[in-house]
């Protein structure tokens, strides 16, 4: 996996610069909602670097994406924001060949500026009287914050089981839980509002990317391209700029 | 007229029947689409699986206690604004149906900012000892926040329509404004104020955005069957709509047996004897 | 211990001023639109007035001077309306429609419905206890109204047109039942029936756009009226104008000769009144004893007890159905009106 | 009555005031907070800049359009109801209701089981050269889906309320039933049909889930004012209640003048005259 | 070219079959609930009787046979209907809703308005036409729904008690008018005013209890009333029962002695009718040549014209007010009634 990205990149690199007529036209990218910053970013550079293409974009939770894509949505490109996501549909035989994965994601310790509960370590937050939000076992930071638990011997009493990230991170901004479990960049998104604590356990639960051409899709070779810019240098870049790692 | 032994007269022109029958089929159809699609065999143990079950109670006692506080809050509204003309009262009307057009999620961000720790409230609250997030009565809260204005709605309709004979001739009998409202006023509003009601139930019963940002997600506690369905679909899209099936089929309960058969003589007074 | 009332509303062009003594019931008679309905919604408190005070027994109803602006809610007032329309509470059954007076003022259920059962037997509609309005017939409907009235018994009661929509046996009964009822009772009632004004009205009001325009004992507002309305309540004729030595003159020249008692001046309005039987027809204009003969277009021709009324420029005479005949009269015709002024009286308008 | 120059009647008791006012409170404190909470130097970009602008027209163009569709499809559908008594009933009441139940979720991916192209009529559909999903059209549905009940049942209220004594009476002077419906009914039900009207069109305004799932999020195609808030709120929660702001503000106004002052002689006739 | 009806109503304990002819209007008098305007529910179509058969002019309206089950909707039935309570639509002018009926047949909305300014004139309303109903007296809206019903320009018109709440100038206007427009039309009228029937029907029908207690040509009928209601509505005593030599025996066993013209045999079912004049009252038992002396108990004294009615024992008596205060009787007394055989008419039942 580690030498696909590679390989595409470059040759991403080449047709940038060969003056390649064949891209044109319009695709659709059906991406998870966490991706929209840096995929909008994305979509507009390759559109500058490509006169004639346009990249729409969709942005939803990765479930309703994959229901999106099953019940015959016009995608051409998949992004997702877990492989469990992108297993069901190349399940269903809706991909053009095998997904590659672009970023990573770890999870890290929200807790509002002040800190209130004084939180520094993952076992901090099994405290009595620690008010913490994670996210439901059936989402992808969820399934996360179980296997971190699992690997620590920590068992936490959420009063939340929340169903996206976005929703933990609420519950932190405004001050009513004491601590949160939520991913990288969505610390770093959410700038001052919130302060991360980063755990070395979280290395036990490192969070996949996938991205894949759409098997009905009808602009194959765009699809290609865009995917090529997303895995590649200037892909890696924005991503990392945002606080993804790399796979 | 005719209520009791005839039909002599229903004016409805015959096409209307023909756009009401397009109607029907445009919501039923999805329903079916929904029945088509539900895995039987897997179905039933889903539907009686310990999680579904406690949030099913869960949504029932929320919603019947958010419709409670809906009419208790919702009628005097409603009757303020039908009956009493002030000024700003086309503005509070436009407020009132707020909760309608905002987002629920949007929704339940404000009433973090109002009910949560740090919001405006929630400091003195808390002093005074009451914690609402993350507890049954932060749902019962959202829910009766985005069902209010169904309430408010709909009996002000029916109230105008109505207008305000009977209550006249009520005071002129020496009825107190209470005594009007309790024994003229809303016996005759009643139909409106079921479909209030329901409209309400319905809608608490489905309430999911709100509930999700403000009152959080857990088992037994704030975890109503919306959620657990949303919660669902993240694995499985087919068993969340299998899943809904047992909501609607509370619905339609609810609804069917909360629209009784309309009185014999409850239309005002018969013209034609 | 009376009741006091002065009250102008400029959008009906409604301005009366009346008193009521303790115990006196007295009939609003007048046109349809005269404002007899608005008078009762006034008073009772669902239509406020632009200016005006009322009393009763003591208690300001109202009283809108610029400085005062005191308004009693309706249920406080003491009075209970009988309004045109008889407005029975759909929800509720007729037993319940009456006790609900009874019931508002604080009695216990079971003492409003023995009050009420009383109310509906009195108005014979015992057998209707059950019933919704719905199910009612408009007479029936009526009555039942009447009961919810008398049963709330006010200190001030107001019926508009009671005896609507009542059958002939229905009618006479509920006159007893008011008569009865109304003795030592302080009511006002509006009424088109002249008989309801003699059976149960110790005093009448005349009003006509808005204002009274006569008032006084029922008997002599009968015999003496002043205004074209109650001459005919009281089936007379009447001619208005400004009185000369001769009589009558009107507005448009016409001249009725009659006798007065002197006290009248010339140039002061005066009215002349006479009954329809002092009427004479001929075809053609006689020269006679009769002073008065006047050309007039026959409109009507209608029976009346046994006698045949003729129309005819806004007077009418009695004449007998043979006489009718022999003339051949017919409504287009025109004939003349002959009365002896012995038989017109002449007094002040 | 006393509808022109008096204020002489209104029967409302003095407590109702003060619940309601608890009630507008309830309602409005949220509001306040939201707006207190507003950043208004960052504020003024957001909601001009071309996402938000061209989501705020995408949002008004969609919700008035599915407004229309619930007319035209609720009128019926209330009269139906309302006037009609036949075997069943009830039945096609709950289910008309449904839509307000389901999460808004769920009844996106009911819609998408229908006319998705692997959907129960998607297959006809496509055929036939139509394709619904992730259009705008999927926009204008899913609205009209989940903002029909409220026109059905806030209409269906007031008919009942208004009984059909006029009706009959323009029947008896030789109106045919569409005459008796256009020039009786819905002039007399206006209210009703003016406060059903208003709810769907808020109901519309604010629709997001079944938006979401059934139509998607496109900029300029699909994504309404709600998906754009949805997505904001993913990199800025604080920015997202503010951009709520924006249509918060356009229901207020839509409302404030929908509901003009009600016309003098709009009740039936006065009683007491 | 006539109309014919045969209708029952189980719920309503309604059973009725009458026709009409061509240009015939046909009064309809009864008491309260009797079934009168039910009646006329059930021609116009707005209530379905449990069977029965109307024709309008060759036109079947309903036929609820077995095998038939046909039933015409309202505004296909040519007829069009004035109900008890005015009902103008609250939300059109005077004007408009008098146009409604010309506008429903097709007329367009200049000509609609036309004859609707028309009608208004003609029931003297012209000046309210630019009003909404609720801005209307009683009396008011009472005529703009009269006027509205003529517009319709039915081929059967039906009145329910068209006079109601009109002051006593608009009253006879207004019959006037019917009886002009009525000339040559098919119309059914309800009313509790017997000058109505006298002046405006070919015939009438009495409705008692949902069935039809007597029918005829008005004068007949009024002159020799079969039931006790119309009995009353001629001002006539009537008193019910068995034919016997000597009279009629009640129920009650009372004997009513009085002339027959032998056509009755001993056994059937006959009437014993006198006027209210003929009644003598004595304060103890005479025994003069007056063979019918009954004591009864006085429940009201009321004037009557120039005369004084004395009611007891369901019978009326009329004296001058002179004997009145002679005898001086007031109610509760006992007195006796006496009647000269020679007054007292008897016919069949
Ligand atoms: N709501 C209203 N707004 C404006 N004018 C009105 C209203 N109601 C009645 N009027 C007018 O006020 C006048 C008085 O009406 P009111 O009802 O008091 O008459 P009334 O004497 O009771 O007549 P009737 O014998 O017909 O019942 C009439 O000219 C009528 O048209
Ligand atoms: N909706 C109804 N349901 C049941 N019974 C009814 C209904 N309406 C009227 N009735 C009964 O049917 C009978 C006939 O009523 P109808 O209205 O025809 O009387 P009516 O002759 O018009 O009397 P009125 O002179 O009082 O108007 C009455 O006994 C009445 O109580
Ligand atoms: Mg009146
Ligand atoms: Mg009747």
């Amino acid at each position: 996996a580690s030498g696909a990205p590679g390989a595409t990149g470059g040759s991403t690199a080449a047709a940038g610069g060969s003056t390649t007529p064949a891209l044109t036209g319009t695709i659709t990218v059906f991406a998870a909602a966490s991706l929209k910053a840096t995929f909008t970013k994305l979509a507009s550079d390759f559109e500058a670097e490509h006169p004639g293409t346009k990249i729409a974009l969709n942005f939803a939770g990765s479930s309703d994406l994959v229901t999106q894509i099953t019940q015959g949505a016009p995608a051409d490109v998949f992004a997702s924001a877990d492989t469990k996501n992108m297993t069901k549909l190349t399940d269903a035989k809706l991909t053009d060949g095998a997904p590659a994965n672009f970023a990573t994601n770890t999870l890290e310790i929200a807790v509002p500026p002040s800190n209130p509960a004084s939180i520094s370590s993952f076992a901090d937050l099994a405290r009595p009287g620690v008010k913490v939000v994670v996210c439901a076992p059936q989402v992808p930071c969820g399934a996360a914050t179980d296997t971190v638990e699992k690997a620590t011997g920590t068992t936490l009493a959420p009063v939340s089981e929340e169903s996206s990230v976005t929703d933990v991170l609420g519950k932190v901004t405004s001050g009513e839980a004491d601590a949160g479990l939520v991913y990288v960049t969505d610390v770093k998104t959410a700038g001052a509002k919130i302060k991360g604590i980063p755990f070395p356990e979280s290395d036990q639960a490192v969070n996949t990317y996938p991205i894949a051409t759409v098997g009905t899709s009808q602009n194959k070779e765009l699809a290609a391209a865009f995917i090529a810019t997303v895995t590649g240098s200037e892909g890696k870049k924005v991503l990392s700029d945002a606080g993804f790692g790399t796979p | 007229m005719n209520r009791r032994s005839g039909t002599g007269y229903t004016g409805i022109p015959p096409w209307i029947y023909a756009i009401a029958a397009a109607g029907a089929v445009f919501v039923l159809l999805p329903l079916v689409a929904m029945v088509a699609k539900v895995n039987w065999p897997q179905f039933i143990p889903l539907i009686t699986s310990e999680s579904s079950l406690t949030a099913l109670g869960l949504s029932l006692r929320t919603s019947a206690t958010s419709t409670a506080a809906c009419v208790v809050l919702g009628v005097p509204l409603a009757l303020v604004l039908a009956r009493s003309p002030f000024p700003g009262q086309r503005l509070l009307r436009a407020f009132v149906l707020l909760p309608l057009v905002l987002p629920p999620v949007v929704g339940g961000i404000a009433l973090l900012y109002t009910f949560g720790r740090q919001g405006l409230l929630g400091r003195s609250l808390e002093m005074a000892g009451i914690q609402i997030a993350f507890s049954t009565t932060a749902v019962v809260l959202a829910q009766t926040f985005v069902a209010l204005p169904f309430l408010v709605v709909s009996l002000e309709g029916a109230l105008r329509t109505a207008g305000n004979k009977y209550e006249a001739v009520a005071a002129t009998l020496g009825a107190r404004p209470s005594t009007v409202l309790r024994r003229v006023t809303i016996p005759l509003v009643l139909p409106g104020l079921a479909s209030g009601a329901v409209l309400s139930f319905a809608r608490s019963l489905g309430e999911f955005g709100a509930t999700l940002t403000f009152a959080g997600s857990l088992q037994g506690v704030t975890r109503t069957l919306p959620l657990e369905i949303y919660l669902q679909r993240e694995t499985d899209a087919d068993a969340a709509v299998a899943l809904s099936l047992l909501l609607v089929a509370v619905a339609v309960a609810v609804v069917g047996l909360s629209y009784r058969r309309p009185r014999v003589d409850a239309a005002p007074e018969g013209a034609f004897r | 211990m009376t009741f006091q009332l002065d009250a102008t509303l400029a959008a009906r062009g409604f301005e009366v001023s009346l008193s009521l003594g303790p115990a006196e019931t007295i009939a609003i008679l007048g046109p349809n639109g005269a404002g007899k309905s608005t008078l009762l919604s006034i008073i009772s408190g669902l239509l406020r007035p632009d200016a005006g005070k009322a009393v009763l027994g003591g208690r300001v109803l109202f009283d809108l001077a610029a400085d005062k602006n005191i308004w009693r809610a309706p249920h406080t007032r003491g009075t209970a309306l009988l309004a045109q329309e008889a407005l029975l509470f759909p929800h509720l059954s007729a037993l319940d429609n009456v006790a609900f007076g009874p019931r508002s003022a604080g009695a216990s259920s079971a003492a409003a419905r023995e009050t009420a059962m009383h109310w509906l037997a009195e108005v014979d509609a015992g057998d209707l206890a059950a019933r919704r309005p719905g199910q009612l017939s408009g007479g029936q409907a009526q009555r039942v109204a009447v009961a919810r009235a008398l049963a709330a018994d006010p200190e001030l009661l107001l019926l508009d047109e009671p005896m609507a929509a009542l059958d002939i046996h229905a009618a006479p009964l509920l006159r007893r039942l008011l008569k009865r009822v109304l003795a030592g009772r302080r009511a006002i009632i509006i009424t088109h029936d002249i008989l309801d004004a003699l059976m149960l009205a110790d005093r009448v009001i005349v009003l006509e756009d808005g204002r009274i325009s006569e008032a006084g004992p029922t008997r002599d507002v009968l015999e003496k009226p002043r205004s074209r309305f109650a001459a005919g309540l009281a089936g007379l004729n009447l001619v208005a104008g400004t009185v000369s030595d001769a009589g009558v003159t009107t507005a448009q020249g016409m001249v009725v000769a009659g006798h007065h008692d002197g006290t009248l001046g010339p140039g002061q309005d005066g009215v002349a009144v006479f009954p329809p039987s002092a009427v004479s027809v001929f075809l053609t204009e006689e020269h006679g004893s009769p002073r008065n003969s006047f050309p007039v277009r026959i409109t009507d021709l209608e029976p009346h007890g046994d006698q045949i009324r003729v129309h005819a420029g806004g007077l009418f005479a009695d004449i007998t159905p043979a006489a009718s005949a022999d003339l051949g009269l017919t409504p287009g015709m025109t004939v003349h009106f002959v009365i002896k002024a012995a038989a017109i009286a002449i007094y002040p308008a």
